[in-house]
């Protein structure tokens, strides 16, 4: 009955209605094109959802291009719900990053909370289960109400789905900058396990295999969530926004038990989890995979509400759904397991030959669109781009500190939030469900030991944003350098990487310029280091009449430990134990935690980084660590060598005596890259100058529970009780949170 | 001596369960579905963590309605040893098989962290492996885990030594510290830290252990006989 | 068919950590003329019209609505035409 | 004084999980004749009598005690003389 009311395909041309759906002027004449004829209201709603930039990727496939996606080890490049990575022993990892940036602004739990539901989904419909979660986020400073209310809601939706559906979420970074306040980011990246003969791919093959809907019924929840997330937020998002997805992390539980054994029947052809565009994007992705077609009636679809029209069943994100192909004659066998699991299933159409995506409703057709137009044919741009003029600017400017007191300026840096302990965040994360949590959040990067193996995986998300907005080629070099710093120091060879590309409008040429040059940056740095881009996500657009935010391409990376012995950890271990520092500081203040403090916002350049340099120390310090000499690694990031000193001691009831070489300013606070602090056995320090080239000694470690530390000519800059660098270092984030007002 | 790991819709702990009794342990284990009829077969049932229905309207509320609770409540008055940690202590809270019920968290937010309890009854069928007043080391993970009860009933407990261990820290605000309590007769504990969770030096802490090996010991002493 | 509308409340005596965030957080937020807060559920469901509807309701509520330990209960129904 | 009861609801459309799992778990226990379930938050308070009350408990029911993007309220007040 509703569907007399949409608009008529004369309509949708003349009144520029596919305008509100999201399609340009071009691209809705590209579609009429390809018909051959005036799509109607339904074929419009697939088009503009299927060419959304979420979906089609259409500003930013020219930047993707440039990422080196093979390697010996790559068992599934991009293009498949995850990545898949071989581990040997017949086993593999599979990994993905996505974001859920504007869902979250509009509705912070929920939009966090579907976020985790979604990435896990891309994982075990590959077949894989899902045996860690990560995450990085972006938000306004605190001081800001409404900021404490998104960071508080966003946790809690992280954690009120990944706790509930039992996937221990170990690990993420966090960053605030005034540029994310009114568009926060989000990114969910989920590790899964799987055994190389239970691959899966989401493909439609077999003509005359049925085609079976799985979980949750279908509401109006999310319709054209995909064309929102590509669009800017702006005062009028709170009012047109979809109707929002709720989660059930239950329902994904048991979807998630439910498809790892179906994975086990061959009677399944192939399994595609119901993302952005739902419907529409599952069975047009899998059909053009398999080079076939679908046919669905749309009445066979579960409806949660009444009277849903083709439109809204196709454009609707409800979470927890899955589209399975079946082979014919055994569904039951299917449905038998999905029955077990409580879950709804429904055969809803079929593979056929023809190349189309056939719509059925009321006995009528209501959509036939080539398939292929769909999940291919998306138009992709070529976006102008052009330098900016601050990026000229700031590599002209030379911001150098001005320190009167280390030991308070080091104190003070304990308090940025950036840098401060993140354990009231972590807290909430049920991070050792699965009881395979070897190194838990707040070391370089988490380690999940794999069961019965005698190998574990370390795995880290990372982007530092101040530098890539300074410089997007050399940030997005450090953004790869940096996590591949964390898998290192944990004891792991780095495998590859998934990312998550966080930018503003791409139609602005100079934030094109950031996506270009970032991408570049992370090639390289990924070609250096052997971490080929296994997969991961695009999200655009994220400004606000504010401004975009800062370039934030995100770098989850997953590594392998091929020794249990070989788990390293950032915090000293024994008193005696000598302390080194790998790499020496320059004078780099440039978007440095110290310049941001003091002045207020970040100039001036970003530190320099040589991926050669970067490479030997890391290989250096690996070998290292294999041998069986290194008590503790951490990397030296935001906040530079004191606070890298300070993380080290947090946790023990150790101290450390350092002695200085240069300037206490440069040597401490400078964000120099490529450098590491470790801790070794006191006999052993012989062998670690022969093995890592760079390495100096700087001091050792006590046991009297304070941190000193020594200039050149033999003055103390610091002298501080653990207890009050601890008190400090944790106390910053529950304070700021708390002060509501 | 063989265990049953009770699994419900949304438990997420039964695998950790079901490892720690067969690596941890060394014994027989097999998961039970919640459809089942019957846990006759099995020396003792563990009910698992996790969410079990989502944890909708109250946690363990459900779940104390499915089918296979019914056996366990059965065998838990023919003096089966029963033990539910975490979600598996609310099912037993809310199936009236322990006094007192689960609120949330005082700080109304999740909570997972290590915690260090105290052994206040080492002379039960799951503590006998430790010390009195030994401080063990064994994680939480929990939003309610802030137990309930009111005076009489902490009384009794008190009266009873039904208090098995307590939080160093009040972590929850639950009455009392309590973090586990047994049934009048012995055979029933409920516990929110995760012992399963702590049975391995590499996951932190292996204080778990000793409770898994409280239960085996006490059980060959009554079934000397027959083994 | 009638329309249940269940209230379940904590029990005097039951501490409500809810309920005093709440309380704080409007003081904070300048809302001091509030005084005492709490919270409850609200459970709402149709059913068929029986003779028997009323003791089905509070068998309900008794079972699986509410926990007897902590939790009290109200509840008012109301018939409604089916449309 | 007056006590105010507010009624928290999901929106329509709103997925409400929690809904679902009570009517399944219901239907389970052999009561059939039930047959939606919607569940919400009930929050009872305390407040000065003042002649802005109205809007006040408004305010305070958009900015803190509901989630306008998902949920509906509605109040009741009631005069109470203090004991
Ligand atoms: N930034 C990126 N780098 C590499 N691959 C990407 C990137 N963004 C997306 N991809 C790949 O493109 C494919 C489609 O992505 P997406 O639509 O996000 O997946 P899904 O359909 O599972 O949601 C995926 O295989 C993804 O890994
Ligand atoms: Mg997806």
């Amino acid at each position: 009955m509703s569907l007399l009311l949409e608009p008529s395909p004369e309509q949708i041309k003349k009144e520029h209605i596919y305008k509100e759906m999201g399609l340009k002027e071009q691209e809705f004449a590209m579609v009429e094109k390809i018909l051959g004829r005036l799509p109607n209201y339904t074929e419009t709603g697939l088009f503009s959802v299927m060419w959304s930039e979420h979906c089609s990727y259409k500003h930013s496939k020219v930047v993707l291009k440039k990422f080196p996606v093979t390697g010996e080890k790559v068992l599934q490049g991009p293009g498949e719900g995850a990545g898949i990575i071989d581990i040997g022993d017949e086993q593999a990892v599979v990994f993905k990053i996505e974001s859920h940036n504007h869902p979250s602004a509009i509705e912070p739990y929920q939009g966090a909370a579907t976020g985790v539901g979604g990435i896990l989904r891309d994982v075990f419909s590959m077949g894989a289960r899902p045996i860690a979660m990560l995450n990085s986020l972006r938000f306004g400073e605190l001081e800001n109400p409404r900021v404490r209310y998104l960071l508080e809601e966003v946790v809690a939706g992280i954690a009120g789905y990944g706790n509930c559906v039992g996937v221990p979420t170990v690990g993420g970074e966090i960053q605030f900058d005034p540029c994310y306040e009114g568009n926060p980011l989000v990114n969910a990246m989920c590790v899964g396990l799987i055994d190389h003969k239970d691959i899966q791919k989401g493909q439609a093959k077999g003509v005359g295999n049925t085609v079976l809907y799985v979980g949750a019924d279908t509401g109006r929840d999310g319709i054209h969530g995909a064309t929102f997330a590509s669009e800017e937020l702006s005062e009028e998002s709170e009012s047109k926004r979809p109707a929002v997805q709720v989660g059930d992390p239950f329902k994904e539980k048991l979807l998630l038990e439910a498809c790892l054994e179906l994975v086990k029947s061959d009677a399944l052809v192939g399994i595609q989890d119901m993302g952005a565009a739902g419907l529409t994007s599952s069975s047009a992705e899998m059909a053009s995979k398999a080079g076939s077609g679908i046919e669905m009636n749309l009445d066979l679809v579960p409806q949660r509400e009444k009277g849903m029209t083709p439109y809204e069943m196709m454009l609707s994100e409800s979470q927890e759904r899955m589209l399975l192909v079946v082979e014919k004659g055994r569904e039951q066998e299917i449905i038998d397991i999905c029955d077990k699991w409580g879950l709804l299933s429904a055969n809803v159409g079929e593979v056929i030959e023809e190349q189309v995506l056939r719509l059925i409703h009321n006995g009528e057709v209501v959509a036939d669109v080539p398939v292929d137009s769909l999940a291919e044919d998306a138009p992709v741009y070529h976006p102008a781009s052009s330098e900016p003029a601050y990026y000229r600017e700031n590599q002209e400017i030379k911001w150098l500190p001005d320190v009167e007191d280390v030991q308070e300026t080091l104190l003070r840096l304990l308090k940025q939030p950036t840098i401060a302990s993140k354990e009231w965040i972590y807290d909430q994360y049920d991070y050792m469900v699965q009881t395979n949590t070897v190194v838990q959040p707040g070391s370089d990067a988490a380690v999940i030991k794999v069961r019965d193996k005698n190998k574990a995986l370390a795995m880290t998300t990372d982007c530092n944003s101040r530098y890539i907005y300074l410089d997007p080629e050399t940030g997005g070099r450090i953004a790869v350098a940096e996590a591949a710093r964390n898998i290192v120091c944990s004891g792991a060879q780095p495998l590859g990487i998934t990312d998550c590309l966080n930018y503003g409008s791409p139609e602005n040429p100079e934030i094109f310029w950031q996506i270009e040059k970032s991408a570049d940056g992370i090639s390289e740095a990924c070609t250096e280091l052997s971490t080929p881009v296994i997969g991961g996500n695009v999200s655009l657009y994220n400004e606000t009449s504010q401004g975009a935010v800062y370039p934030t391409p995100v770098i989850g990376m997953v590594g392998l430990i091929e020794d249990l012995k070989h788990i390293t950890t950032q915090t000293f271990k024994k008193a005696g134990d000598a302390v080194y520092v790998i790499g020496e500081a320059a004078p780099e203040f440039g978007g440095s935690e110290l310049q941001k403090m003091e002045q207020g916002f970040i100039s001036g350049r970003a530190p320099k980084l040589d991926l050669n340099v970067e490479k030997k120390r890391q290989q250096q310090l690996l070998e290292a660590i294999k041998t069986g000499i290194v008590s503790s690694a951490h990397d030296i990031s935001e906040g530079g060598l004191g606070v890298a000193i300070t993380e080290s001691l947090i946790g023990t009831s150790l101290g450390a005596d350092v002695t200085l070489s240069e300037h206490p300013v440069k040597e401490l606070f400078s964000e120099t890259q490529s450098r590491f602090v470790i801790s070794v056995p006191a006999d052993q320090t012989k062998m670690i100058e022969d093995m890592i080239e760079d390495a100096h000694f700087i001091g050792t470690v006590t046991d009297n529970s304070q941190l000193h530390i020594a200039s050149a000519t033999g003055e103390t800059v610091v002298q501080a009780s653990l207890k009050t660098l601890e008190e400090t270092w944790k106390g910053a984030i529950p304070c700021l949170v708390k002060s509501k007002a | 001596m063989k265990f049953a790991v009770i699994v419900f819709p949304g438990s997420n702990c039964d695998d950790d369960m079901f490892y720690a009794i067969k690596d941890g342990l060394g014994e027989d284990v097999e998961k039970v579905w919640y459809t089942e009829k019957s846990v006759e077969a099995y020396d003792a049932i563990l009910i698992p963590g996790g969410f079990s229905y989502g944890d909708y309207l109250r946690s363990g509320a459900i779940a104390r309605f499915a089918p296979v609770m019914e056996s366990v409540i059965e065998e838990a008055a023919k003096g089966k040893p029963v033990l539910g940690i975490c979600n598996g202590f609310q099912v037993l809270l809310e199936a009236g098989l322990l006094p007192g019920a689960m609120q949330r968290n005082k700080s109304l937010k999740f909570i997972c962290r290590q915690t260090t309890l105290q052994v206040k009854n080492n002379a039960t069928a799951f503590s006998e492996k430790y010390e009195q007043d030994e401080e063990i080391t064994i994680p939480v993970a929990h939003g309610e885990g802030n137990y309930f009860c009111d005076e009489t009933t902490l009384q009794e407990l008190q009266d009873n030594n039904q208090i098995v261990f307590t939080y160093k820290d009040d972590i929850n605000g639950s009455v009392g510290d309590i973090a586990g309590i047994v049934n009048k007769e012995g055979n029933v504990l409920g516990m929110m830290p995760h012992p399963e969770r702590a049975t391995l030096d590499l996951l932190g802490s292996a204080d778990g252990l000793p409770l898994f090996q409280s239960i085996l010991n006490h059980w060959r002493k009554s079934h000397v006989v027959t083994t | 068919m009638v329309k249940v509308q269940i209230y379940v409340t904590l029990k005097a005596g039951v501490l409500d950590p809810q309920g005093s965030a709440i309380n704080n957080a409007l003081h904070t937020m300048g809302y001091n003329e509030v005084s005492e807060v709490q919270t409850g559920k609200f459970i709402e469901l149709h059913m068929e019209k029986t003779d028997d509807v009323q003791e089905k309701v509070e068998e309900m509520c008794h079972k699986l609505l509410t926990n007897p330990v902590i939790e009290d209960y109200t509840y008012n129904m109301e018939e409604v035409v089916s449309s």
